[in-house]
């Protein structure tokens, strides 16, 4: 076991995997002589030179096409888009090539790429910094989405990524990069699950990323309430892993999803649909779910705050689901 | 032929074999025409016809290990780059013999076996996806020049203006070959770009840029020959700029309010096929004996192609889901 | 009562527009000499001239954004992008300007922009040009996004929507532009609520935009079968008429939805995910929703048929919920 | 004082002027920095030290009328323009009497009074939105100037291309504020350019483009003012690059590994508060009392925008969802 952040286990990934494979680079911007804009690459310059640890210009549309196109050409690119704030501008390259073209081209091609990009609220950071995109990327078929929500996971993630034959995108919350744990390394981890975070019988409380902490917290409040509540870390989000929704449901007859995503829209409109097509006999009581306001994220910290998913929010949830 | 040589060796085989490939591209689509009438080939359908001289006289330069990045607008693109003529039809009749089993239609020909990526349907689209290819082969070290074919519409794109810096400033091998064909779609070139000489577009990219005259098939061949053996030794792109012209609407669905007859006219006068045949049987580089030819072979090339698509047969339903992701992962 | 089209009806109404309001313009790609890739805008330019009708470049985020600014220049743009597919390059000026600049700025500036766009598949035009994401834009908090179904509609919406003082969306399905009506000529409509096309008693079928017909016709088949289902269009996405899709369902206590999106984070999931949070005691099944499958759209017809919603799923789709 | 004239007039009172505003914003930003680190001021602080000679020379040629549209580094441009000083620290405080209700933070300061449109922290994302500005302008035959401040780095992006694009093709009254300093974040100008002659790129749009030394104020006001004559005569969009330099990190987060301390030395030691000072005292044109005066304005001026912050108040929670759409709409 060894204590690390969440940062250096994705740096300690990166490194590892660049070790590895020599058709694995990094490219993106300020990865190189910066250091990364959140020093997740920092010093990988100087291990691996300006090749693999390739600084890119402000262009995201053209590098993340690049990284589509080198991922055809038999390399193993690793795009960092530097937030998902940015990547709106890549979405044409993401969507229309990347989850495209093996389909399109009768399986033919297909694009082994790795795109990471930090994600999330709470640092005031305002409406254009903000944005909470994964769940809405996972909206589009021909692409896995990842969502470490742990440093286990930010560190053992990115090799199964980079194996995958298809592309791949990995949402790192950025509140997340300081967060430290005694973790096995090397990371192995699965894509495809979701994880029981915490066993409980009252109630199940899905969710994934940087919601996982203030989950875990509120289920700890719960408990002193003596509320028993369930943590599902999705992990996953495209594709879900409806198995893991449906059997936390199925023992505990009652959920809350917590999601940092606009309300509507948001994936946990998803994971409430998936209860319902499939598990809609269990429930004891509606879902409910805790999401952000539908507002541009705002700067001030305490109307911030208020905008995004609480430890008292999800408590508040629990308690009106359970009738308590 | 496709030979590794900078210089075009006009001797007779050569002139028939680029006459061949012209006419063959212009007989395969005049039968797509006939055949989207008779709703046998559907979705949007592109006519290259105009700009044969293009896609034959770049193709030559070009080596098997090389690849190819085309648009919606690439049946000549592919058929001079190897893909079987019955196969291109087949996949325009929807069917699983065809080139992308049926699932790409006209504007998605793809051809892993000849290096050929498309067939992209989003204007500029395919340029990042090229610059990429083209990274790939200059970080293993592979001599190989990826060919990225766009219209003089996709130069206002931003994904344009990105893919050529990242090309110029990485020294990519990339030969981006801008098919001027002074339209996109019914909007002139001068409706759409500030400076419409493009190849000085490229130039300010400090990339070399080339412009040529895109009706001349042995203009275009000599230009993208100088070009693939700059990129083979220096390792950085080159922008040519095909000056063209499209004698049909820009796809099935176009009045063509945007242009009069008297133009189309003009440029069908000087197309590419009747000036390269009126100066090489002038020049006695062809007979007449090896157009009949020619046109004969075509002609059973292209009824070969329908035959084949007719018999193909189409993907069964269940199968639908297939190659969204791969079937097994690791 | 006029009978006119579909295509007749936007035409008439952008016309309109511009003849009573010299702040209202058009632009995007093509929709002057061309006459509009759809031949909505057809003639135009000869009535009102290049300026007003006005070619753009292939410069989605150019001109989206161009437009936004004229919007708070104090014009009143109708931004044309030819269809969805190609408006993922306009993203990040719809989702960080448009949508944001008014709360950003503390109320001080509005965007009064309106961006049309063709949407849907069933053309046979393939995996890049078949998107369906009018469901998916509504998750984005500041802008109005509308999907006219029926002729009514698409000559109604367009004047109330350049009076919104907010960014509007307006989806036309490319498949409706051929249907005819007889309609009340000017149009007026409203832009906030949902209407119900069909009245029934045994099932709701919610849905809008090009997949109303089909809801429409499935509806018939199911009266044939002796089955009474109500069909409510959306019309509106973003934001939903909450209370409307409530009423259809306390009214039928069952309810499909029915939706072009790729199912998985389709506007279908937020519907079911209001249905369960307000009104989950109203429901006597399961509910259901008939989408596109998570693939992207084949060039085949009969696999892009297979991938879109059709009039039989949608009677299965109801026939299962009623147990039948 | 703003003034209309194409040419600058270097008296004593616009010397003062110059100086006066140079110096408004550096000792405002030192304060920021120092409110930074004591966490009065959050999320990301971008600090325009060693870059006032751009925004204070171009905006001696604005009058009130025009626009201006910045980035995430805009306290200076707020600042000259008018903005005041109080609600825009009380904005960095996330109070309501900031000039974006505390929506914004210093990323984006908003002021309609001003037609400051902000503060937009997407690199490149105002420029479409510049560029629209004064389409309106144009579309209404109003005599009015969209200044448009950008970054080097914005360069890249496909939304500077299709910008500059279309201000050129339509003629739109755009002035383009390129703040060349160098860097990109850590990415130094050669690292994201395949041409890192800026101007030169501008020209490539047809567009009248000059580069001049941004670190001089009244090269930089000289330019400004024959800019925006020639915009206000032709209509058409003019192209200026400040060669600048930023003189602390990127943000307050930036180790600054990219550069060393030398560079930056070389740097700081021709700023431009520096040089213009040094010029004017020899020349006469101020003294010694004048900048004990101008640095007794501004300390009062800082010390009263920080007074007003502290004294502000925060927006009710429950006014969270205000403003994201019109409270009543038609
Ligand atoms: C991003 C994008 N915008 C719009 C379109 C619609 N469209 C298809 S082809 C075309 C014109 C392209 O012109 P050009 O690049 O000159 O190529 P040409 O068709 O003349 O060969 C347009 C506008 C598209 N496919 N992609
Ligand atoms: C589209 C986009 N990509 C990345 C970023 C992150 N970022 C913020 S500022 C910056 C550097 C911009 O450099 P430049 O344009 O030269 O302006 P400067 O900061 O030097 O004034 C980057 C990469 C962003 N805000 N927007
Ligand atoms: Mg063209
Ligand atoms: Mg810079």
């Amino acid at each position: 076991m060894t204590v690390m952040s969440y940062r250096d286990a994705v740096r300690g990934a990166i490194r590892e995997a660049m070790q590895s494979d020599p058709r694995v680079f990094l490219m993106g911007e300020d990865v190189g002589h910066y250091g990364g804009c959140y020093a997740v690459s920092k010093g990988l310059l100087e291990e691996f030179g300006p090749e693999r640890i390739r600084d890119t210009p402000l262009s995201e549309s053209g590098f993340t096409g690049a990284g589509i196109g080198a991922a055809m050409g038999g390399l193993r690119p690793i795009v960092e888009i530097m937030t998902c704030n940015f990547s709106l501008l890549a979405l044409d390259q993401i969507m229309n090539n990347a989850a495209t073209i093996r389909h399109m081209s009768g399986g033919q091609f297909n694009v082994p790429v790795v795109i990471r990009m930090a994600t999330g609220g709470g640092r005031q950071l305002g409406a254009q910094h903000s944005h909470s995109l994964e769940g809405w990327y996972a909206h589009i078929p021909g692409i896995r989405v990842l969502a470490p929500g742990t440093v286990a996971d930010a560190g053992g993630m990115l090799a199964p990524a980079l194996d995958d034959p298809d592309p791949v995108l990995i949402f790192e919350n950025a509140l997340l990069y300081n967060d430290t744990a005694d973790v096995d390394w090397p990371a192995s981890v699965d894509i495809d699950h979701a994880a029981v975070r915490r066993e409980g019988t009252d109630i199940s409380l899905i969710t994934y990323g940087g919601s996982l902490g203030k989950t875990l917290a509120a289920a700890d409040q719960l408990a002193a309430e003596g509320i028993s509540a369930e943590v599902l870390d999705l992990r996953v989000l495209r594709p879900l892993d409806e198995d893991a929704i449906l059997a936390t449901v199925a023992r505990t007859r009652r959920c809350v999803i917590v999601d940092e995503g606009w309300q509507s829209g948001s994936i946990s409109a998803e994971i409430m649909a998936r209860i319902i097509e499939k598990g809609f006999w269990y429930l004891d009581a509606p879902l409910a779910r805790v999401c952000s306001k539908e507002v541009p994220i705002p700067y001030a910290h305490h109307l911030e705050e208020a905008a995004l998913p609480s430890i008292t929010g999800i408590v508040e949830a629990c308690r009106a689901v359970l009738g308590r | 032929m496709t030979q590794a040589s900078p210089k075009v060796w006009l001797d007779r085989q050569h002139c028939r074999e680029l006459l061949h490939q012209m006419i063959r591209i212009r007989r395969f689509e005049e039968k797509c025409a006939e055949l989207y009438t008779q709703e046998k080939i559907r979705g949007f359908l592109h006519l290259y016809i105009g700009e044969e001289a293009v896609a034959v006289g770049v193709m030559q330069a070009l080596l098997p290990e090389d690849a190819i990045v085309a648009t919606y607008r690439e049946h000549g693109h592919a058929l001079v780059r190897g893909v079987p003529a019955g196969s291109i039809m087949a996949e325009m009749y929807g069917k699983q013999e065809g080139c992308s089993r049926g699932r790409g239609g006209s504007m998605h020909l793809f051809d892993a076996a000849r290096r050929f990526y498309g067939g992209n349907a989003i204007v500029g689209g395919g340029m990042p996806v090229a610059t990429g290819l083209a990274l790939a082969d200059a970080m293993m070290a592979r001599k190989q020049v990826t060919a990225c074919f766009f219209g003089e519409g996709a130069a206002a794109e931003g994904e344009f203006h990105e893919s050529m810096n990242l090309a110029a400033l990485w020294r990519l091998p990339v030969l981006f070959v801008c098919e001027n064909n002074l339209y996109a779609m019914g909007t002139a070139l001068e409706l759409s770009e500030s400076q419409t000489d493009i190849s000085a577009k490229a130039a300010a990219y400090n990339m070399q840029a080339e412009a040529v005259d895109g009706m001349n098939v042995v203009e275009v061949e000599a230009a993208a020959r100088r070009a693939v053996a700059a990129i083979r030794e220096t390792g950085a792109p080159y922008f040519l700029e095909c000056r063209t012209y499209r004698f049909r609407a820009h796809s099935m669905y176009d009045p063509q309010l945007y242009r009069d007859k008297a133009e189309v006219e003009r440029w069908t006068g000087r197309g590419p096929i009747k000036r390269f045949t009126e100066w090489a049987l002038e020049a006695g580089e062809i007979r007449q004996a090896d157009i009949d030819e020619i046109e004969k072979l075509v002609a059973e090339e292209v009824a070969g192609a329908v035959a084949f698509a007719e018999a193909g047969t189409f993907e069964p339903v269940a199968d639908l889901a297939r190659d969204v992701g791969a079937e097994r992962r690791p």
